[in-house]
């Protein structure tokens, strides 16, 4: 029994905290914005130049020029502010978003980060995956735990990095890991899915983790 | 000094060449200057390279300047949504260079604003690096990175007055300030032209400066490329997927 | 989570600390955040550096908290307007760096940008230009100037909202939106204070994301530096001098 | 006979063009405006964050948020539009602004500026004296021919410089000088005030100049 996506979009809202500016990739990332934890007020950003992004707009209701940065279609809030994309990607690079979560293919134990080519293949473009991993405070990656080819969470990434010691949590659907990206405490399993073993764990991961479980 | 042309045809008129730098706004199909890319294939000129964030999708926007081989090379952060642009990509016929969406922004910022390179963490220890200078700044590591400049700029906003000076719409803003600033000449579509003066001035995103020649092309070539809703009776969950 | 503060003490409250680093904006008298400044005053805090482009007139603005000898250091682009300024500077009781008005403000949108360095052609060949690095794009010369980024920021808008949003009036924008972007904690003055969603998303210049706190001061402190005007039978000239 | 302050000013504003964007200095510059040739349109910048700069206003309404970078109270004009400093910079610096014109305490006859500082005297400061000369496409000087303790226009500058190699013509009142700023040209005398001779000129430069003189 390993975690739907929902669930794993469950646990990556537990990282948020009241008044956090965040910014979700596309995938699973999307769903976190359905478990915002009660009292608790999250402000979306869409790298494309909004910040306070609302919900899908109701039927009839959508607008050419109001998409978020997977270019669908989104709507307004009260605390909406619209800017260009220097103003935008000046907000990610400076240090101004507390958290961003996005998907991954590969994660290497130091914290490297792989999700925007696989060499062969046609490249379609980092697009704003390179400058959020650079710049947002805190970076949690929602994957699975591992791909049909074997596993996701590696010693080294093999294809091209989005980004080097970037990220901060791995929750994928078998478990939930930290990765002191810039020290020397490596990554840590700090949780198991709901009837997962550590066994499973170990067995579809290439990283080398201490375990760290909390009220284990 | 008239800055207001009758059409998109008459508002590229002599300012056009062959294997010139173009910078397109928009991100996706959201304030794409489609009415002037579209004159831009008709005039017939070629072997241009293109700085846009996309390519546009099949059949809108830069798209149509792929289907008649008129682009040599694209400057652009994600092209995922064109299958020509693919096609001719991986036939070897057109160039491409990824920037990483905020130095793309950022690189063409800095030519607009005089100045020449700058350093940013984005893409360090990637493929992006490769070829550029790292440095050292309290411990962590930037690349440089170099302005972007063209020879024209088109570009979309929603309201325009005779001076030039222009107000973007909600999302359609993106790369549309930027590159009006980073060009010899930029040419500006809007949907809405008033008399200068209209505009309120505290209300103005780019400065008339900018902007030589203006056009009003109406909202008729405005796109959606995935809408996405929720039914009136669902609970309003931010961002639910439906 | 509230951003809102009764009064400019309580919204520094916690947060001013000796010998900190405080981005301060306007341009002259223009645009300056009084009350905050004035409460930094009352504070008794010290050994402040200041960036600022002017540094008050006597008796209003940061010319305040020289006179109670609070501030180490200015790092503006002009201090002509201030006598209690140059008393201090020419006694050795201030440092002064001086930085060439675009410089100042470069480095500071580059400091709340991530862009650790940048290089400008303004100051070649000048004082300016000393301890600096020197390079050479495409022929000319340019200088390699670092970011600016501070403690605290202090801004004063004309109207914000409870989300923190900001929108600033006329000339009294200058220094203002770019400061608030480069401080770890931003406290804005609103002349009026309205809740989030009254003003249009697309006129807000600075979104609330860079603005921890915020306080409502009214209008009572703003000040004209030099009253210039024509009489009403003149005949409209531009910029003439009576 | 020299020229006058009105005079000086007048023969400056013969430098507009229809549709330039022109930063004017403090002092003689600043009465340029007063000259702008009929039937030309000329957009003033103040680098404090305006575009479009009126007059000053009538009485009874001065706006404190309304100044030049003079820091008087001006009007606004159907073309008006503010934008803050670093927007303002950039457009000085992108080489947007067509002309600049402006006082000097020197200037040297390859172009070099002084305007800034006298050492051992009070600094108050370059405001954005350095960024309109770096920055602006054309730099023309207004000032007097001779200070009191000797020619203004020099072989080379003695006070510390504003900018390197910025100017491009200077009007004083005795004559108008050309210089070619990035060439081998140098400096040339293309006009002579009204009633002044060529020695009178030779008399108070120390600068080296070609005689250019047009319709001479």
């Amino acid at each position: 029994m390993a975690w739907t996506r929902e669930q794993m979009a469950a646990r990556a809202a537990k990282e948020l905290r009241d008044g956090y500016y965040v910014n979700l990739g596309i995938g699973i990332p999307t769903l976190v914005s359905n478990f915002i934890p009660e009292g608790i007020e999250v402000n979306l950003q869409s790298e494309n130049g909004m910040l306070g992004m609302g919900p899908f707009p109701f039927e009839g209701e959508e607008d050419p020029d109001l998409i978020n940065a997977g270019k669908q279609t989104v709507s307004e809030l009260p605390s909406t502010s619209y800017f260009s994309s220097a103003d935008s990607f000046a907000m990610v690079r400076g240090g101004h978003i507390d958290l961003s979560i996005l998907g991954a293919m590969q994660v290497a134990q130091n914290g490297d980060l792989a999700n925007w080519m696989i060499p062969g293949k046609m490249v379609k473009g980092m697009g704003g995956a390179m400058d959020l991993v650079a710049g947002v405070k805190r970076v949690v990656v929602v994957m699975e735990h591992s791909a049909k080819d074997g596993p996701k969470l590696l010693k080294k990434c093999n294809l091209p990095l989005t980004g080097e010691r970037v990220v901060d949590m791995v929750v994928t659907d078998l478990a939930v890991f930290t990765i002191d990206k810039h020290g020397k405490d490596g990554m840590a399993l700090i949780e198991l899915a709901d009837g997962v073993t550590l066994e499973e764990v170990k067995a579809n991961t290439e990283a080398e983790f201490r375990v760290a479980l909390k009220n284990a | 000094m008239n800055k207001v042309y009758p059409d998109a045809k008459s508002a590229l008129e002599g300012i056009l060449k062959d294997g010139m730098m173009i910078m397109s706004g928009g991100f996706g199909l959201c304030g794409i200057p489609e009415t002037l890319s579209d004159a831009i294939r008709d005039s017939g000129v070629k072997n241009l390279t293109f700085i846009s964030n996309n390519a546009g999708v099949d059949g809108i926007g830069l798209s149509r300047l792929l289907e008649t081989r008129q682009i040599k090379k694209m400057i652009s952060s994600y092209v995922g949504e064109n299958k020509l642009f693919a096609q001719q990509y991986l036939a070897g016929e057109l160039e491409l260079e990824f920037n990483p969406q905020g130095t793309l922004a950022e690189r063409i910022r800095a030519g607009g604003a005089g100045i020449p390179a700058f350093f940013t963490k984005t893409g360090v220890g990637t493929l992006i690096a490769e070829g550029k200078e790292v440095r050292e700044f309290d411990g962590e590591k930037y690349l440089m990175e170099r302005s972007l400049f063209g020879d024209i700029a088109i570009v979309h906003a929603w309201m325009g007055d005779t001076a030039g000076n222009l107000v973007y719409r909600k999302t359609a803003r993106n790369f549309n300030p930027m590159m009006a600033t980073a060009a010899k000449i930029t040419v500006a579509e809007v949907e809405h032209l008033v008399p200068a003066g209209q505009i309120d001035p505290d209300h103005i995103h780019t400065p008339g400066i900018f902007v030589k020649r203006i056009v009003q092309v109406g909202t008729a070539k405005k796109h959606i490329e995935f809408r996405t809703t929720r039914p009136r009776t669902a609970q309003a969950a931010t961002g639910v997927e439906v």
